[in-house]
């Protein structure tokens, strides 16, 4: 029998200017959620879109579009309806290394801060757009990347991977630019750890739940919204993971 | 409980693997997740619903679960002419795919159909209740109705025609289309329907107006079934509400030859093998002597 | 959560002690047990259909709780003229009762009004979906709704029209009892439905045929409001599965002005009371800050 | 969330006749009852009419109309439906009497089956149309009445119930024709212990599970089907009880 989910309306108590094109929004509510897992964040009058969880009752959000441009005219005291959690969330064993490029450490902030992450590669194009790196840096063995070297390693994630040996992993959480994620996973193939990989994937998604299908990857016609978002590099690695993805109306893009 | 054989010949001209189908507008937007839920038990796909020109949908919240049920107003959301290429290697492979075409005038539901020579079979989605000039807004009207079914029926591919409940009389409606041709009827769609979110003070739905499904809406579907076998000679596919084997047999004794299955995916994405391994046994009976036994 | 003020004036006419009133049709045969329920609660009541000829109703099963909701065809079993005096000591109490009535023809329901020179108010049985000849069988046709309308009306006391939602266009017919002067609508009454026993191989209704209330309704019920609401100008009354204070919020802000309340007496006899708790507060807001908010 | 509760179809295995004109129909399926709840039995193309339960599974039906007509043309292999069980049942605590008119034993005799009941007054208007006098006179303290004095009292049951200290039983469990539980009720009140008394009520009913309102008593609005079908008799001293009932349009009879 279907339990009734109607989204969670909560009030926004903090804004949090995380960087120029990142904010975070606190509300008055706590989710019981796993790292890596989402909700659907209904903007009233706008659009519902997915976002990871930054936090039990907050969530990270970059200026992309119009509903996150909306998102971003809100302020504290304003209403915005949740629903979720939804998917699966990482599932991390042993030693693990997390890997966030730009907005894609919001799932594995959650993930550092519970002391689940013992090493955090961290990437942004510039130093400003780096986020959460002095929470990340109490809590796990933080290195970081910016594309334009204004801080810390002068290149992408993937050079900083190349220095460590990944197999010293057991886990290796990821989650940015699909083209990042792209390289770190060829490297792991190369290596043949493939499957400790736990890449969370973003897809253009309806309804959530698992019903609607437009979030669906091929070849496997996996569930982004609930059989992933988060799918081992075994799972993606024949996939249309770095190849396409599809669009409001279902054509690839 | 009863058990069943599966098909031996085919359904509204569409040969099933079994007598439950994959409803239009559940996991039907890629052949990937259409061949999926082939895997996963389905006896046969509707794909989602495809019109003359591409839609991104309406705006979010566009499906929200609600108690026994799933509202939603995705508002025909389709790649159009792209989605040809989309199916093809499904279609290549014979799966049992019904290709969902939806339109504003006949001409549109033929220039659709045009696209897909090699589909087994079109459903005609006659009846999404929240879609502007398209759906329940033309399938109220049974002239229209007959009229898009003579212009897919042109192609000479099975019909099947899907009908909102949202009408006065749904036998009226059914009598349309197999006037025009059809070689099923399928019933129902969603019924119209609208949640509002006390917290924010307004409709739930982006698109304020939606569709009920689920279990809440079973004993709609079964009404209108047990209807249409009356009114019609041609088969007729139960929709809405189906979770089990024993919602199965209660749609066929009201009428249906086959069912189609959605909404319960949300709470089990393996409901085709599920209800397939209560429904079924090497010594089962044709679903033959149950269709429409509770007419007797 | 959102607290009301019980009601300051009168809603379509009638004086409520508070938003919430008994529907039609159920524990409404006899003065006491009308009597009962608004000891336990109900702001108001509403009797059971009261016709132009006494009836036995349908044989059983007449009633049986499906998922999430009722079904029934109980037939308009009435004692007609008798219950004049079945209800009398209440209209003598000057209790908040609405006498509902049904009958085939205008002149039937004025026949019947005509028995009640004492009742508050009238509400019009233009919606029950299994009875031969009345109900949604005439509730369908809005000249047909305006005639009857008119007919009762004439009697000078509020008259409230119950709606069928198994239309095309419930706005067309709210827009016609409006013309014929109903003080409100109410809105909805049961959605056509059938179970079928599988183990008996028919349908589990004595009368087949029913109507499905409850909880699975609730989406369909605040659709029609909301449409009623943007359609007329005279208040709205919602029911259909309402079962909680939240939900007694959200059809106000589909535009009730008050609500009705059947189905969930099957779970709890003290819905009435238990909604009344959460509802309301002495520093209340009055509902009418809310009524149709979801509009806006 | 309402249940669903569609009729259970029971098979009927065995058809016993226990007088010219009361059978019991045993059927397949054990019921989880109290002793004094009711089903309503469907006799398919018929109708459906309520029935207290005589076993687990089974029922005991005089003959008195269409339905019973019908349900008495059934044989073993037929199929009724049957939905319950449904009511209070009885309640008894301490030292209990049982008094049963006629088809009212049916019951008393679940009550009785269990052990908890110590004095039963069993009556019938003849000795064939006793009713499980032997199954009784096992299990209890078994005193019989007839109105034509075939077999034990000649006369009514009350005559020996004022025989007996009624002040003597803690419970006094009673079902019947209501004119004879009407002068059961006027003995207990005038020994003032009318509480005791625990009289199970036969109204027309419909919907068996307290929504309709066909089988409200009169003056406090009761559910035959829901708040009872037994009440204590207090509860019905200054009710409708012996003085009028409703028929299927609602009108007194």
């Amino acid at each position: 029998m279907t339990e009734e989910h109607m989204p969670a309306v909560v009030t926004i108590t903090k804004v949090i200017d995380e960087t120029p094109t990142i904010k975070t929004f606190v509300f008055d509510e706590l989710f019981n959620i796993r790292p890596g897992q989402f909700c659907m964040v209904w903007v009233p009058g706008v659009d519902e879109i997915p976002m990871a969880f930054s936090a039990a009752n907050a969530i990270t959000v970059m200026k992309v579009g119009d509903a996150t441009a909306a998102l971003f005219t809100l302020k504290e005291g304003d209403k915005i309806g949740i629903r979720g959690p939804f998917g699966n969330g990482f599932f991390p064993t042993g030693k693990v290394l997390a890997i966030g490029g730009g907005i894609g450490v919001t799932p594995l902030f959650t993930l550092a801060a519970g002391g689940e992450v013992d090493t955090f590669i961290l990437g942004a194009r510039t130093a400003e757009e780096l986020v959460f790196a002095d929470e990340l840096a109490n809590v796990t063995d933080l290195k970081i990347a910016t594309d334009d070297g204004t801080r810390g390693y002068h290149g992408f994630v993937t050079g900083i991977l190349d220095q460590l040996d990944a197999t010293e992993y057991d886990t290796i959480c990821v989650c940015g630019p699909e083209m990042m994620m792209k390289g770190i996973l060829d490297r792991l193939i190369a290596r043949g750890i493939e499957s400790r990989g736990q890449f969370s994937l973003h897809r253009y998604m309806k309804c959530g739940v698992g019903v609607c299908g437009s979030c669906c990857i091929d070849h496997e016609g996996l569930r982004v919204c609930r059989d992933g978002p988060v799918f081992t590099g075994d799972i993606i690695r024949n996939s249309e993971f770095a190849h396409h993805h599809r669009g409001p109306s279902g054509r690839k893009e | 409980m009863i058990k069943l054989q599966t098909p031996t010949e085919k359904i509204g001209g569409v040969p099933l693997t079994n007598h439950m189908l994959l409803a239009a507008g559940v996991l039907g937007t890629t052949a990937a997740s259409l061949s999926r839920m082939l895997r996963l038990g389905a006896g046969g796909v509707i794909t989602k619903s495809i019109g003359p020109e591409p839609k991104d949908g309406h705006h979010g919240p566009s499906l929200i679960p609600v108690s026994g049920g799933i509202l939603n107003a995705m508002g025909l959301p389709n790649p159009s002419q792209e989605f040809t290429g989309e199916i093809a290697p499904l279609l290549a492979e014979n799966a049992p795919v019904v290709i969902s075409i939806f339109g504003g005038t006949p001409a549109e539901f033929a220039k659709v159909a045009g696209w897909f020579p090699d589909a087994p079979a079109f459903e005609l989605n006659l009846s999404c209740p929240h879609a502007e000039g398209y759906g329940a807004a033309i399938g109220a009207n049974p002239r229209v109705v007959r009229e898009c079914t003579e212009a897919v029926k042109a192609f000479g591919k099975p019909v099947w025609v899907k009908l909102t409940p949202n009408v006065a009389d749904i036998g009226v409606i059914g009598r349309a289309a197999e006037e025009g041709g059809a070689d099923a009827i399928v019933a129902i769609n969603t019924v119209k329907a609208m949640r509002i979110s006390t917290g924010m003070r307004r409709p739930v739905l982006g698109n304020k107006f939606g569709g009920l499904s689920g279990t809440a809406v079973f004993p709609i579907a079964v009404r209108a079934v047990y209807d249409l076998y009356e009114a019609c000679t041609i088969p007729v596919i139960g929709c809405g509400g189906i979770s089990t084997a024993d919602n199965v047999l209660e749609m066929m004794m009201a009428g249906a030859a086959a069912v189609e299955i959605g909404s319960a995916v949300y709470d089990n994405i393996n409901v085709f093998a599920d209800i397939a391994e209560d429904l079924y046994a090497p010594n089962g009976i044709p679903a033959g002597e149950l269709v429409g036994c509770a007419h007797d």
